[in-house]
């Protein structure tokens, strides 16, 4: 099936001398024309424009204008004390604040050498691998929008609901928690929270498989995602693309390996490796890693260790001069800050490197020669989310 | 009721119902798709404006009427203004031979299936010249792929509807009809002794019907998440409502039409109480139709463009021609 | 391809289509999930993270805040100004006005943590919409505190520890609080 | 494919060692931050002359000065491998780890106010190996420019770009230094410490 479609999709026979090409230019000099697609269009998830030199529904060049939601959080970052910072980091990313969260608190503490007790690093672990659920539930349902079915987000969302009622529950907010702190956690767990997440673990897995049945085997989805979009692993490496687009593109890449963090070494989880490179195989690295997610969750819970939940923080927090980095895999990829002190109070610099990015900067070079609807088709499947490329 | 024998008289008053049922039809089929939507989704929709939100096609409609229709600087102002209309048209213009009972047709034409098929045509140039005109690029794109996709599937939407006539002999819808009386089995659908296929020829001619409709999964030309609202994108109030009653009407019209070439039309499935029961039968296969066209949007996402081109030329057309053949040598043979 | 492996593969994508029509199906005659906003409300858990407000002290009917300004400081976006003064016979300050900048304030709970004498806490009312700014803007703690106090004089002692966690419905509060039914009510 | 940090440490020092001793800024990038920032307030012309000996003079504390290319405890910085080149060397120190099969993490710059220099900060991640690298110049406050290394990493287009909004940091070389992240018509620089809004 995927070969019948072929014969007509890019770089094909029936194409020849198609638009994509130098070849093009000789054959309809004239003919492009410029498409704008956004900032405020329904697929560009926010404020994203993508510039597109169009051939008919050819797409020559598509160079993506970012910046319409830039905040400065780096500048931000040196006005302020450590501390006050802190809620700044969930609001780069806000679907996967924890994550973020995390690499800023875990940059402050590698440097202050701060140690944080087992037990908060475990709740750390099951917050962020629910808000990676979340975070992935969010994309696919925006993914399914983008593609025109409807139904998928609101299921997801339902999902996704019962996650920020336990982190609700759990610390009071829904999206930008706040939640961990320099050394430790803002508050313990309940039983509420514990019993909830044993709940949700169970409940997830039928819904997994109705996700499955419902659109992954879905034939429109298939043929949608199926041999579309390639990113090579070499592309990927080139633009630093990480998360689920390079293991989408077959390198097993994951921080939560590559640079153990927090108490990650300890679960058994697989970072699921699509070779295929195309759209669908990161949709699928994506739909497995909420199953991985799920599994580390319930060995976290089963290993939960008792003990507080905040370690031994000085009261003004002085970090030695030097530089610190600290990454983490945030739902999108890599996410890492580098942080440099100069011994003061307030951080000398803050550097975000936030996966969405390096994710979407590969856009230009990867969209060429695609006809739009798959164009957009793999801009979802990058999962973008535009504060966190324009921070 | 001698007045009632009256020619103008009579099409008159089938014209004002004609009217009033693809009003009422295309409102409250928004109604329908919404709270359908609603009910996949697990959530209530459209509930506020009167008991149980029924009164939400008045509050839509009133806001449609409220808005300014803007014509874009530049734009072929007349071609853009028809354009609405040239879609609405032809779909009203149809049904004036669909029968929806045993006597209740407006025009029982000798070639009534012809005539549904010429207007239906008409649409695509309207939704062509409608994009064209809102010199809008993603209208433009959208009015190509309208084209594209029409033509396509006209071709194996014909062939079966010639597959249905080596079996029916007929163009007169109301005689299709007749020819389908008595138990369910004897409708088109199940008559597999003359074609084997005849379920497969089914769900072509739905399939076709979808396409030709740009219903979802085959909305290529609205495709909200590619080309904003596609041909529509520049139109505002009445004139966005009027393509959006059309599309209703057209969904309206293409399920008459499978009600009548397959499922029977006002026949009852039990052989009897067809009579004056008629136009029950009639509505309720239509809506049962209908409500899978918003059943299975609400379901998929949209086909690739590609693909559903390959759909049709690949699969449904050599599926077609085939059915077409099969049927003449099972006719010859029977 | 062969013929085989075509049809196969067009049965089986059709299968698929039916597949997710049926799941579809199975949702739609179940039960909606969605609460319907103002006739029904949801009941906040206890951990819910609203404005901040002051604490009435069950014990005294006051703030317990000594206006050591903590708070201020802690603060990321500049949103609490505060004010306190000595009363006579007293050890410590009282706080005399409190106001905060909730267009500002990220509700991160800094102040929260950091404050000495557990003198502030969230607040439950998350149904916070008005039509002036400065209900926001100039959010009066202290005033929203005396609409507490008051209260808590009229059923003091019996019931002061429970009247201290009701949400505030204040006349400055008006716009905030009064219109929509309370947190935790909720509608058959 | 999967290269050592001894490989690194060779290839790098190779590099270095060729031209560093020409005049190059070598200062570890690690500890002279916390003096050099005390004398912010002090007229720049004082920490220009000798950086480095201004460093050692001021902070008697701080670990001598390291070498250029020098390995890293990973659990205590977050990177394995911290190598300060020379301005003109960045695009060969990109080349070396694009042999290695190292990927861009990101390009960002830090305002060494007080030094008058900016510091280039080239951040890799390998993705098959456990190895993280930073590769770090410094470059003059007054004329920040240094070679981009564009044509090593394409990815590294958009991280200069964004540099170059922040820092005023030129690469030459780059064809489309525009503003990226700010407004189009931005002729400020945010992120440099002498900037004010």
């Amino acid at each position: 099936m995927i070969a019948q479609k072929d014969s007509i999709s890019p770089g094909s026979s029936l194409r020849a001398g198609g638009p994509a090409g130098p070849e093009a230019d000789q054959h309809c000099p004239n003919e492009t024309f410029v498409l704008n697609l956004g900032p405020q269009h329904p697929a560009a998830h926010g404020v994203l424009r993508v510039l597109m030199t169009m051939d008919g529904e050819w797409i020559k060049r598509a160079e993506p204008v970012i910046g319409y939601i830039h905040r400065m959080h780096e500048k931000m970052g040196e006005n302020r004390t450590w501390a006050k910072f802190l809620p700044n980091t969930s609001r780069i990313d806000y679907l996967s604040a924890m994550h973020y969260t995390h690499a800023f608190v875990g940059a402050v503490e590698r440097a202050a050498k701060i140690e944080v007790p087992p037990r908060a690093e475990y709740i750390r672990v099951i917050t962020s691998e629910l808000n990676r659920i979340s975070s992935h539930m969010v994309w696919w349902g925006a993914l399914l929008l983008d593609l025109g079915g409807f139904t998928p987000i609101l299921y997801a969302f339902d999902d996704r609901e019962k996650i920020l009622d336990l982190l609700e529950g759990l610390c009071g907010a829904r999206l930008t928690y706040c939640y961990y702190r320099f050394g430790g956690l803002y508050n313990d767990v309940d039983d509420t929270f514990l019993n909830g997440t044993r709940e949700f673990v169970q409940h997830m897995q039928p819904r997994l498989k109705m996700y499955r049945d419902l659109v992954t085997d879905n034939i429109i989805l298939r043929k949608r995602l199926t041999a579309i979009g390639g990113i090579s692993a070499e592309l990927c490496r080139k633009y630093g693309a990480t998360g689920p687009v390079i293991r989408g593109s077959g390198v097993a890449y994951d921080v939560r390996r590559a640079e153990p963090y927090s108490v990650y070494s300890r679960f058994e989880f697989k970072i699921p490796v699509y070779p295929e490179s195309d759209s669908m195989a990161r949709y699928l690295v994506r739909m497995d890693e909420m199953e991985q997610s799920l599994r580390i969750i319930g060995q976290a819970l089963d290993q939960l260790p008792e003990g507080p939940v905040m370690g031994k923080v000085p009261r003004v927090l002085k970090l030695p001069p030097g530089d610190t980095c600290y990454a983490v895999e945030a739902a999108r990829g890599r996410f890492m800050v580098r942080i440099v002190s100069d011994g003061k109070e307030v951080p000398y610099r803050v550097k975000l490197r936030t996966p969405s990015f390096s994710n979407l900067s590969l856009y230009e070079e990867a969209s060429k020669g695609m006809i739009l609807p798959d164009a957009l088709a793999m801009m979802g499947s990058l999962d973008l989310v535009i504060p966190d490329i324009d921070r | 009721m001698s007045f009632l024998t009256l020619e103008p008289i009579r099409l008159l008053l089938y014209l004002v119902g004609v009217c009033a049922f693809v009003g009422a039809n295309a409102a409250y089929l928004v109604l329908a798709e919404r709270k359908g939507a609603g009910r996949i989704q697990r959530r209530p929709g459209p509930n506020e404006a009167g008991y149980a939100g029924l009164l939400q096609p008045v509050a839509d409609g009133i806001k449609l009427l409220a808005k300014q229709i803007m014509v874009p600087p530049g734009t072929d102002a007349l071609l853009f203004r028809a354009a609405p209309l040239m879609v609405m048209a032809p779909s009203l213009m149809c049904l004036a031979v669909i029968p929806f009972g045993a006597n209740l047709v407006a025009r029982d034409l000798n070639i009534g299936l012809l005539l549904v098929f010429s207007f239906g045509s008409i649409n695509v140039m309207a939704l062509m010249l409608g994009g064209w005109a809102s010199r809008n690029k993603f209208a433009i794109i959208s009015s190509a792929r309208v084209v594209s996709q029409n033509v396509a599937y006209e071709i194996p939407m014909l062939l079966v509807v010639i597959t249905m006539l080596m079996v029916t002999g007929t163009m007169n819808l109301n005689e299709i009809i007749h020819q389908q009386a008595g138990w369910f089995w004897n409708w088109n659908v199940f008559k597999v002794w003359v074609n084997p296929l005849m379920p497969v020829t089914f769900v072509i001619f739905f399939i076709c019907m979808l396409a030709e409709t740009n219903r979802a999964p085959f909305d290529m030309a609205e495709a909200e998440s590619e080309l904003v609202a596609g041909a529509f994108t520049e139109y505002g109030g009445m004139g966005f409502g009027v393509f959006f009653m059309a599309e209703y009407a057209n969904i309206v019209v293409g399920c008459c039409l499978a009600t009548i070439l397959f499922l029977g039309g006002w026949q009852s499935p039990f052989g009897a109480l067809s009579g004056v029961l008629g136009p029950l039968w009639f509505l309720l296969k239509m809506y049962a139709l209908i409500f899978t066209v918003i059943w299975i949007r609400w379901t998929f996402p949209r086909t690739q463009f590609y693909s559903l081109l390959n759909l049709s030329w690949k699969i449904l057309i050599p599926l077609s021609l085939f059915t077409l053949v099969l049927t003449g040598v099972m006719i010859k043979i029977i | 391809m062969s013929l085989s492996t075509a049809i196969r593969d067009v049965a089986g994508g059709f299968k698929s289509l039916l597949v997710g029509m049926r799941i579809t199906l199975g949702q739609a005659i179940k039960p909606s999930i969605t609460v319907q906003y103002p006739h029904q409300t949801l009941k906040m858990p206890a951990r819910f993270r609203g404005h901040v407000k002051l604490v009435l002290d069950p014990e005294t009917g006051k703030s317990r805040c000594t206006a050591c300004g903590l708070c201020v400081k802690a603060c990321p976006s500049d949103c609490i100004e505060l004010d306190g003064i000595k009363r006579e016979g007293e050890k410590k300050k009282s706080v005399t006005e409190y106001e905060l900048d909730f267009t500002k304030c990220s509700l991160c709970g800094s102040c929260v943590d950091v404050c000495p004498s557990d003198a502030i806490e969230y607040s439950k009312d998350y149904n916070v919409v008005s039509l002036n700014r400065e209900d926001f803007s100039h959010m009066d703690l202290v005033k929203r505190l005396e609409a507490e106090a008051e209260i808590w004089r009229k059923h003091h002692p019996p019931q002061a520890a429970a009247v201290a966690t009701t949400p505030v419905t204040a006349p400055a509060a008006l716009a905030t609080g009064a219109k929509t039914p309370s947190p935790g009510q909720k509608a058959p | 494919m999967n290269p050592s940090l001894e490989q690194l440490t060779e290839q790098f020092t190779g590099l270095v060692g060729a031209n560093g001793p020409a005049g190059t800024p070598i200062v570890a990038g690690l500890a002279e931050a916390g003096p050099g920032s005390a004398t912010a307030a002090t007229p720049v012309g004082a920490a220009v002359a000798a950086p480095a000996a201004a460093t050692g003079a001021l902070a008697p504390a701080a670990p001598p000065p390291l070498s250029p290319v020098q390995t890293v405890n990973h659990a205590l910085k977050g990177y394995d491998f911290d190598a300060t080149v020379a301005p003109d060397q960045v695009a060969a120190a990109a080349g070396i780890l694009d042999a290695s099969g190292f990927s861009l993490d990101t390009v960002t710059g830090v305002d060494w106010i007080a030094q008058d220099q900016m510091e280039v900060v080239y951040d890799y991640f390998h993705p098959t190996a456990p190895l993280r690298a930073v590769v770090r110049t410094r470059i003059p406050r007054a004329n920040p420019e240094l070679p981009t290394i564009l044509h090593v990493f394409p990815g590294a287009n958009w991280h200069e770009r964004e540099t170059h909004d922040f820092f005023g940091i030129r690469f030459l070389g780059h064809p489309n230094l525009k503003p990226f992240l700010l407004p189009e018509d931005a002729d400020f620089h945010p992120l440099r410490k002498d900037y004010q809004p």
